[in-house]
């Protein structure tokens, strides 16, 4: 339920990034959900419910895209995905708290270094807004 | 647009003061002073924070004897209490393992932990630094809040050397130093941290058998080490009131 | 395509040991043991070099009392000699300025140093390595050559707790371990070293007087760190050969 | 005169990426210099010219391209490039061997911090090879 935090850092941004932009009417928002973070979709969305109530944002549409995460090992280049992985379910709540924490638990799946990339599918960010000037 | 760095503002709101123990050096005694801070600022009666950002090589877990706890969910991490601190280390999540990261991880790792944690109210968050002149630092410097340094130095050339360095950036950083904590003074040393030309908050002697109080609260606040820090606090407060 | 990676196999070809030594945790001696070891290994006859890895806090110069030394370009950049070592640090460049670098920027300038260093040949190159387990212990494990580690460590709970992890680490990426130096023994500690299960190579004491021998390379390797390490020395010379 | 360095580093990466690639000849090797480096132009051509017959490369066409260093500040955003900045020669010549001591002497022009990101310009590569198999 750490959700509700990442929910309140998008609403926040958006509310500066629409006065930063002068738009007197948000209407769409795209926010893309890297998967290694493991954000419980239906919790963010009525997070940002919530949130767009109490912060005077009733009239915009959320859209969620979640993107796949994938790892590159810094020492041989090979690639490998997440969907991959068979974590315990600890493991996985780690990371679902700080992602960085893949390098405590995971390996390259072909030579064993935790000196991976995540070279996407990492953290929660606003990929585009827009709305009324 | 990375929506965390908004996000940390928000949470660090109502933290009225922010203290980072810095050194540069490392093995000068940056998680021992910064823990003992914490704490008998807590026993004076003020609300306080503690966060180790040591994530490759955290001590404060083993000098606060908290490897049992773990933090909360609820609209974010709720930081464990402990010994009356909001403590938050990288440890819960990544217990005893080994945790090598590189630069942009221990970078992310920071901002992330910020993101989320709900400190709360708070009168002081003192924050444990990592050695180096790295990515711990240059964000401490890059997040807009109102952080205040500590210095920690020993009457070493080779500490005094880095030290040196880090007061020169944080100076030209526009970076506040409080002062210079000395730590480890065995007597007969060079007084060459005088001419570092920063207000010394305390000179703490080197203390044979303090390694026996790591993890025993009580007793490494009423050791030499302990009442020394409070002596550096007591000054502290007073600059800051 | 990054062409600097095979050009470090090419320059350190003719090195027949590279021994870093590391420990995770600062402090702990690994600049003033690792510069010993340089230093005796080249008065027993070796050719020897030196590196210092610690950039952004680096020690051995002041160890060496080589602040007025520069590298002569040729073909590559040929390490000046100090005391019968090839020496290489980032402080020709950077003086003593701070030199505040990310991961990323520490990860380069490690490349790109050994890429352009013509070592020539070399019985041994050691290494300082800086504190923390990131981007330089990352890197000395990526780069394809026949390394080796020799631990440095306290008698410190916060030093084996880190030290600990590293150990760990080196040996899950099959790094080759020589063994640890047990540094600043003061007599009362836990002996909890022992149970690292690695060949304890010397255990050193706190020699209280070694801080006014810094800078003094005779009477730093007559001094009982430098016997002490000298003892290391012949064992794992013995092991290497 | 690292430039050599630098060629040597280049030629033996043509030589081990055409083995991989398994290139019975060489033709074309397209190489990027990035101009934080200061790399001297002339010089680097003669090494390579140099080497290339010292390493069976003889009918092989390099392709040298410059290419403008640019700074961005992590603290404030702000760009700036190589070209405006006025360093010292002990300076350059600092920054031509070790790039990274840029964050030693140089400051982000409109903010004053060390902690910017190089983000072209830094180092030397190979952008392409081609031959005949
Ligand atoms: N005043 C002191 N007297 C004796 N030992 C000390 C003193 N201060 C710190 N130490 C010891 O020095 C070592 C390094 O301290 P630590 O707090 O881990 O430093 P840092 O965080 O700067 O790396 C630890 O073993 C600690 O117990
Ligand atoms: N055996 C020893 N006795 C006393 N002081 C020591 C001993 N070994 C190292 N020191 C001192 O401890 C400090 C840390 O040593 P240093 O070599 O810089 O450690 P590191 O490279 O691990 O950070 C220095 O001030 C050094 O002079
Ligand atoms: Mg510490
Ligand atoms: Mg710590
Ligand atoms: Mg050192
Ligand atoms: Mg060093
Ligand atoms: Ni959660
Ligand atoms: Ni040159
Ligand atoms: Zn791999
Ligand atoms: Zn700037």
């Amino acid at each position: 339920m750490h959700e509700w935090a990442l929910a309140e850092a998008v609403v926040m941004s958006v509310l500066r990034i629409a006065k930063e932009k002068g738009l007197k009417e948000v209407k769409e928002v795209v926010i893309k959900i890297g998967e290694l973070q493991q954000i419980d979709i239906e919790i963010f969305k009525f997070a940002l419910s919530e949130l767009k109530s109490e912060r005077n944002l009733e009239n915009v549409e959320f859209k969620l895209e979640t993107i796949e995460a994938e790892m590159m090992c810094r020492k041989c280049g090979y690639r490998w995905k997440f969907k991959d992985e068979s974590l315990s379910e600890d493991v996985k709540e780690a990371i679902h708290f700080i992602p960085e924490v893949a390098h405590t638990f995971m390996r390259c799946q072909k030579c064993g270094s935790p000196d991976f990339e995540i070279i996407s599918g990492r953290g929660v960010w606003i990929e585009s807004i827009s709305g009324v000037t | 647009m990375d929506p965390r760095i908004t996000a940390i503002n928000e949470h660090v709101k109502n933290i009225r003061n922010v203290i980072a123990v810095v050194s540069g050096k490392g093995g000068v005694g940056k998680s021992i002073i910064s823990t003992i801070m914490a704490l008998q600022l807590s026993r004076m009666g003020y609300k306080v924070g503690l966060l180790d950002t040591d994530f490759t090589s955290p001590a404060t877990h083993i000098i606060l004897n908290a490897e049992e706890l773990t933090p909360k969910e609820e609209k974010g991490v709720i930081p464990p209490e402990i010994h009356g601190l909001k403590y938050m280390t990288i440890t819960y999540y990544t217990k005893n393992n080994p945790t090598p990261l590189r630069g942009i991880d221990i970078s992310n790792a920071l901002i992330e932990l910020l993101s989320i944690t709900r400190w709360g109210e708070l009168d002081y968050l003192i924050i444990d630094a990592p050695p180096g002149i790295s990515d711990i630092i240059l964000d401490l410097l890059r997040i807009n809040w109102r952080i205040k340094f500590v210095i920690v130095v020993t009457p070493s050339k080779l500490a005094m050397e880095t030290v040196k360095k880090l007061i020169k950036l944080l100076e030209e950083q526009s970076g506040e130093i409080i002062g210079v904590i000395v730590n480890m003074i065995m007597g007969i040393e060079t007084n060459e941290y005088k001419k570092l030309n920063k207000k010394v908050l305390v000179e703490i002697p080197f203390q044979q058998d303090l390694e026996n109080k790591i993890g025993d609260v009580e007793s490494l606040l009423e050791s030499i080490v302990g009442r020394k820090v409070k002596e550096a606090l007591n000054l502290i407060i007073k600059e800051s009131s």
